[in-house]
């Protein structure tokens, strides 16, 4: 169906594709695998004519094309669901989907009606159930990444990219897309998948495609491949995934909550969370699994001295009562957070690596009024080693940086405060196998180190991995504890489940 | 009885171009201060240089009741409209300085620019023996008073070949704008006679430019308004001379013109043009800012 | 999701609770101010603010600004003023070309929608920031008007130019009409066709909008038109009520079209707001100019107060939305 | 990582092109430019907007903007100059306070300060948008200048404090002394404090900001009042360069603050740019406007090449950044 021949791609300088060659055949599922940076997301761009100035060809249906941008490339009929989201922040939902391809009235004016017809069946299909006229920035990132694959479905696409579409979905979300997948695949279009969730390339991909450093490596079928074969071929090497083997040690409590409430704002009635009590000990990794929208993120928020005007918590670290009113004051009492945004919460993008990494605890420089460059940059060289960040200097852009180290960077900020309490909130959205273990392998150094560890993830093999203890929220209530040696899948997940469905 | 006594309390609008220069708020005070000493409530508008505004402060005006305007215009034709607008609901509007091109005024007593800058030009002429360069500083460019006092000083000054003109710039009529465009000048033309700027405050601003350039001593400064600052200069030999006009002579004239409108008067001389004088060290112990002594 | 209609509904209408009680206020100190005159009044006042603050408002939802309003609001007027008086002059080919009162107006349309389109141009060509682009504008374009008109005002332009901005039609002044119909069309482009959806769309996530297959150069430059466009209607309003084309016509305009834009809660940075919201930020401006007349407010005390009470709508508006 | 170095230097230095080319331009017209004497005449010129836009740039690195600079500058000098001149009397307590040099300029600066601070109280605490909130502060504080001065000149300060605007130091002018410090001061205060550090931080992403655990409001705060004190001393620079604290001084010059501020390659969404850049910016403009005069172009076409070349500035500069 769609076939790329010699493929090259350079930015200023740096040479992302070389040379590449792949097939897609009609009526299988593909996936790309590959490192971050391999290049998957770069040429899945030129297949879908984000970028025009590429080396090499692209034959679609057996005859060369070029597309000049994106409209070109959906009018032939190949679609894609981009890895960030793209999204208008403050337009519905049917407004979105519709975007760049709106259906008028005979007179030229927008046909609302028939839009949000298709929009709100289109959304039933996904079982995404929400109106069509909400907007967007009222969704949760679950949600649009679900309008982002809607979008991709709304027109007879011959070709369907997936750039990622389940980094932020959870697992019920994810069978339907594996439904869809399927029936695409019956109504004999091509797909293609990328994902670092490797399970799910078992489940769905019939063949498969490993990049690695801009180049294809392997190509061939996916019956008959193990995770190991996979993992080999896309990173050269094996790797030991790391498993949690801290043995309990002496139980020092360091933070205690006891009774924690979050309001709504405007609304007295309806608690976000209620009556949160737990507590966490000295070197111990404290695993907080829910779904979506059970109110860990906000737990974490108000445990760093977010909404203070909201929280009602008798907050007890270190045997001393704290209240804390801002970031700031959460900050040099000792808590630390590595939030689930990397991105939009945890870095200045614009600002270089050293920065960033100074930036939550810059006072300790400036004693004398004056940042002390010296011992700024003697810290950054420390955790850039430290945390193995994969740079070539302290003065990089962080922008220009993998997500794996972004989010090492985000982590050398929150150690650098000298916290007692790290939070880490999907510490492993978005990231490789090979960034994801080296983080495990982090988050267990630090814990060893003393350091309590709270970690939120929505990953059950990954929760159950490196957790010492496991809590488990539903509907901003905590509704289930477990010894790392006692959790299960299966009692995780049932303790997961709102009772109100 | 008291009501009555409301009802036969006038109003008078008080409607100046641009409170923005020190003296249009002194003709604007002086309006006031007269009408209320004729017992008259009054209030000024400020039209900010915007003719549109000012076509606003008209119609707000005449909703609001008030029942004659002394009225400064921002522009000679495009205030006619609302003279118009004014006469049309019976109120008449008594012109001040500037004049609008419309015999709808009741009456206009205004400041004639352009013979007062003949007579500064021949004093021009004279204080440099009809030779020499100067520099000219206009005021806004889009302002016709800025014309009115450029052609009149050009229709003398333009026949004595011995004078040449080596700069012609606009500085807003700026006290600053005059220092900075001065020193400019300066740089590009060294030997300079005199200056001749459209309004006192560029005048103070380019003498400013001079005494840093250590060219004040003979470089002579003319201006034009009678403002505070300049008539001082003028005593102290800094300023070589200004064209002193008379707000407060208009603005009490158009007031009392205003009073004798209410008493029943209706054959006011549609144009009465209060002359333009020169001052000079000679005679400036005679003056003080914006009058007669 | 009852929730979120609700917000969108207070973004549109967030500015009415400060305009009435501006209009309570006033209405309480001065009986003049409830007045079908007054209204009126008040009404044909903001209409060149409204014309402007419309095209801001299409610019700024797209994420840009245009500084260039009130020169360009000059030049429009000077040239369907100086088109109509004295045509065109081609002294070596001795040719001459007369204008009729529509004929003028158009070219004056046309010189303020090209300046906006050069705009447009210069911002999506050579990636120059809106608010740099426009500012150079706004010095070009008023140095164009000067050049034109030699800098003396072009006036008397008769009786059938002079309807425009004083006349009245079916008990309505005209540029009272005027403003509405542009309102109304701007609502129109806005909220019922593709063009609307894409200027939303540009100033909520451009890049999501290029990826979207929308073409951002092109909507840009349409939108940097329309306002050139809407600036030149509002300088023949101008010039048609003042009888004359004043060369610094429209001077720092821009700064109360931007004033309206926010007041009325459209967000600087692009894809959020509406015209009504505009419409109503207008409104108070011109109900604020208004009453501090009626009120006998000493100029000097004018501008601390417009500042404070503008200020002060601000403050309400965001106590009054503060849910989001 | 050489082309991230090679990049930022770009950043800094990007309308260093612009500038010599047109130094080059001017140089080539007139033999005038490139004297010693005409040197300080631009340095001494642009030193009041090198203040006014020092103190923009920080604001606008923060994400924000202050259109009251302008405003803020003329209540600073005619404080200073009316304390200078007049003291304080209080008739009914029959009290008189008298006010030395340095004083009167502390005033100045105090009440620039002040509303500097207001402006970022306003800012933060109601979340009213910075453009609105410094808009409104444009129109006060210019209301407050008006009722203080009562709208005439405040002049004749003596010599003493003509010196801070006319006199010279080690064979350079004053003005240039100070503004060279405030520069100075500027570059360490962005580039060696913890502050320096907030103020790019917020601009960059100021809800990462937060979670860093930034105090946002007192930053912003600190900010505005710093752009408020800079307008003051600029205020204090005209005044004595005048002899004269006019009430109308520093209108529109916002304006220039912000093109300085933004020819100089800071961005107007915050967290990228330098003070020197902006100096650049304000040299680009002093330069053009000392060459518009030296080569005696018409008020009428000044404008105009203005505007042109301006444009044309941020086009080479744009040209000469584009791989980014
Ligand atoms: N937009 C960009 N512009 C320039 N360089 C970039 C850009 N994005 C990434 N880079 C650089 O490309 C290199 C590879 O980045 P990539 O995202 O592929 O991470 P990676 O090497 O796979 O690391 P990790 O395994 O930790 O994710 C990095 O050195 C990064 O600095
Ligand atoms: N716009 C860009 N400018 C410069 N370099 C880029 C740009 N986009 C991608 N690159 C570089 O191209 C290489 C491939 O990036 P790409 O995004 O295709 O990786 P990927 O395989 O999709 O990674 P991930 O798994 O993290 O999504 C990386 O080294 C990256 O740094
Ligand atoms: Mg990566
Ligand atoms: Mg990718």
């Amino acid at each position: 169906m769609l076939a790329a021949h010699h493929i090259s791609k350079k930015f200023s300088g740096v040479t992302a594709l070389d040379d590449i060659n792949l097939e897609l055949p009609a009526g299988n599922v593909t996936a790309i695998i590959g490192e971050n940076g391999a290049g998957k997301s770069t040429l899945m761009k030129i297949l879908s004519g984000v970028y025009d100035d590429y080396e090499g060809d692209v034959i679609y249906k057996g005859s060369k094309v070029r597309f000049k941008n994106p409209r070109e490339a959906q009018n032939a009929g190949i679609a894609i669901i981009h890895q960030e989201l793209n999204l208008i922040p403050y337009l519905s939902i049917t407004e979105n989907l519709f975007l760049g391809r709106e259906l008028k009235s005979p007179i030229g004016f927008l046909d609302k009606k028939a839009m949000r017809l298709k929009a709100e069946a289109l959304l039933q299909k996904l079982k995404l159930s929400v109106p069509a006229d909400t907007i967007i920035a009222d969704l949760k990132v679950g949600q649009q990444q679900v309008v982002e694959i809607a979008k991709a479905l709304l027109y007879d696409a011959e070709v369907i990219i997936m750039d990622e579409p389940t980094s932020a979905i959870s697992e019920s979300e994810v069978e339907i897309l594996y439904g869809i997948i399927t029936d695409l695949r019956k109504e004999n279009k091509a797909v293609v998948y990328i994902s670092h969730k490797l399970n799910e390339l078992f489940k769905i991909a019939d063949n498969y495609i490993v990049l690695r450093d801009g180049r294809t490596i392997e190509s061939g079928k996916m019956k008959g491949m193990t995770h190991d074969d996979i993992i080999h071929k896309m990173v050269g090497r094996d790797i030991d995934i790391i498993r949690n083997t801290n043995i309990a040690k002496e139980k020092n409590v360091l933070l205690k909550v006891d009774n924690l409430c979050l309001g709504k704002a405007g609304n007295t009635q309806k608690n976000i969370l209620n009556n949160i009590c737990f507590e966490l000990y000295k070197g111990e990794i404290l695993g907080i699994f829910g779904l979506m929208g059970a109110g860990r993120t906000e737990l974490m928020e108000v445990l760093l001295g977010l909404h203070p005007d909201l929280t009602k918590a008798t907050i007890t670290l270190d045997k001393n009562i704290v209240r804390f009113k801002s970031a700031k004051d959460a900050i040099q009492a000792g808590m630390a957070l590595v939030p689930e945004d990397r991105k939009k919460d945890g870095l200045i993008l614009g600002l270089d690596i050293k920065t960033n990494i100074s930036l939550s605890s810059i006072d300790q420089h400036a004693s004398t009024g004056l940042i002390d460059r010296g011992a700024e940059l003697t810290k950054a060289h420390h955790y850039i080693k430290a945390l193995r960040i994969k740079t070539t200097s302290e003065k990089q852009t962080v922008k220009n940086l993998s997500g794996g180290n972004q989010q090492k960077v985000v982590i050398a900020k929150c150690l650098a405060t000298k916290p007692k309490v790290l939070m880490l909130d999907e510490p492993t959205r978005g990231i490789d196998i090979n960034a994801k273990n080296e983080i495990y392998k982090l988050i267990s150094e630090l814990a060893a180190s003393g350091l309590g560890i709270i970690m939120v993830s929505s990953e059950l093999p990954e929760i159950l991995a490196i957790s010492d203890r496991i809590l488990v929220m539903a509907e901003g209530c905590m509704t289930g504890e477990f010894e790392a040696a006692n959790a299960t899948e299966d009692n995780l997940l049932k303790a997961a489940i709102p009772k109100t469905i | 009885q008291n009501r009555s006594d409301s009802a036969m309390q006038k109003k008078i609008a008080i409607i100046v171009s641009t409170l923005n220069n020190p003296w249009f708020v002194f003709l604007a005070q002086t309006a006031a201060a007269r009408a209320k000493t004729l017992g008259y409530e009054s209030k000024i508008f400020d039209s900010q240089n915007n003719t549109a505004l000012e076509t606003d402060h008209f119609e707000n005006a005449i909703a609001d009741g008030y029942n004659a305007i002394l009225f400064n215009p921002t522009d000679a034709n495009g205030s006619v409209v609302n003279v118009q607008k004014a006469k049309k609901a019976g109120v008449p509007v008594f012109c001040m300085d500037r004049e609008v091109n419309s015999p709808d005024a009741t009456s206009q007593i205004f400041s004639d620019s352009y013979s007062g800058c003949v007579s500064l030009a021949k004093d021009f002429v004279q204080t440099l023996n009809k030779k020499g360069n100067y520099v000219e500083l206009l005021g806004l460019v889009a302002d016709n008073n800025t014309w009115a006092r450029s052609k009149g000083f050009h229709s003398l000054v333009d026949y004595y070949p011995g004078l040449k003109m080596v700069a012609q710039q606009s500085a807003d009529f700026d006290r600053n704008k005059g220092l900075e465009v001065m020193e400019s000048i300066l740089q590009a033309h060294p030997n300079i006679d005199a200056v001749f700027a459209g309004n006192d405050a560029m005048a103070m601003g380019a003498y400013q430019a001079l005494v840093a350039a250590g060219k004040a001593d003979h470089v002579k400064v003319f201006g034009f308004d009678g403002a505070e600052d300049a008539i001082q200069a003028i005593k102290d030999k800094k300023v070589s001379a200004t064209a002193m006009q008379f707000p407060k002579v208009i603005a009490q004239t158009a007031a009392d013109d205003a009073d004798a409108y209410f008493k029943g008067k209706r054959d006011f001389p549609k144009k009465l043009p209060v002359a333009v004088e020169l001052v000079t060290y000679d005679n400036v112990n005679d003056y003080i800012a914006y009058g007669k002594k | 999701m009852i929730l979120s209609q609700y917000r969108s509904h207070l973004v549109k209408f967030q500015s009415l609770i400060a305009l009435v009680l501006l209009c309570i206020g006033i209405g309480l100190l001065s009986d003049k101010f409830f007045t079908v005159d007054n209204g009126w009044n008040v009404m044909r006042q903001i209409s060149v603010n409204i014309c402007i603050s419309v095209g801001m408002t299409l610019v700024v939802l797209t994420g840009g600004i245009d500084l260039s309003v009130g020169s360009v609001l000059a030049i429009g007027g000077a040239i369907a003023a100086g088109l109509l008086k004295f045509g065109i002059e081609i002294p070596s080919g001795n040719l001459y070309i007369g204008f009729t009162l529509l004929g003028s107006i158009l070219g004056g349309l046309a010189i303020g929608s090209l300046l906006g389109l050069f705009n447009g141009w210069t911002i999506t060509k050579f990636k120059v920031p809106p608010f740099v682009a426009t500012l150079a504008m706004l010095t070009i374009a008023r140095g164009l008007t000067m050049l034109y008109t030699k800098g003396f005002p072009i006036s008397n332009l008769g009786d059938s130019f002079a309807y425009i901005g004083t006349g009245w039609f079916i008990g309505i002044p005209v540029p009272v009409w005027i403003s509405a119909i542009v309102v109304v069309v701007a609502i129109i482009i806005t909220q019922k066709t593709a063009l609307g959806r894409y200027i939303y769309a540009i100033g909520g996530n451009e890049h999501a909008s290029k990826l979207s297959g929308i073409n951002i150069s092109k909507v840009k430059i349409i939108v940097y038109g329309i306002a050139g466009m809407l600036a030149a209607i509002g300088g023949i309003i101008i010039t048609s009520r003042l009888d004359s084309a004043q060369p610094n016509a429209g001077m720092s305009y821009e700064l109360d079209a931007i004033a309206a834009v926010v007041i009325g809660g459209t967000s600087l940075s692009g894809g959020r707001g509406t015209i009504m919201g505009t419409v109503l930020g207008a409104l108070i401006i011109g109900v604020l100019n208004n009453g501090l007349v009626l009120l006998n407010v000493s100029p000097f005390w004018q501008q601390v107060v417009k500042g404070g009470v503008i200020l002060l709508a601000v403050i309400i508006d965001k106590a009054n939305s503060k849910n989001d």
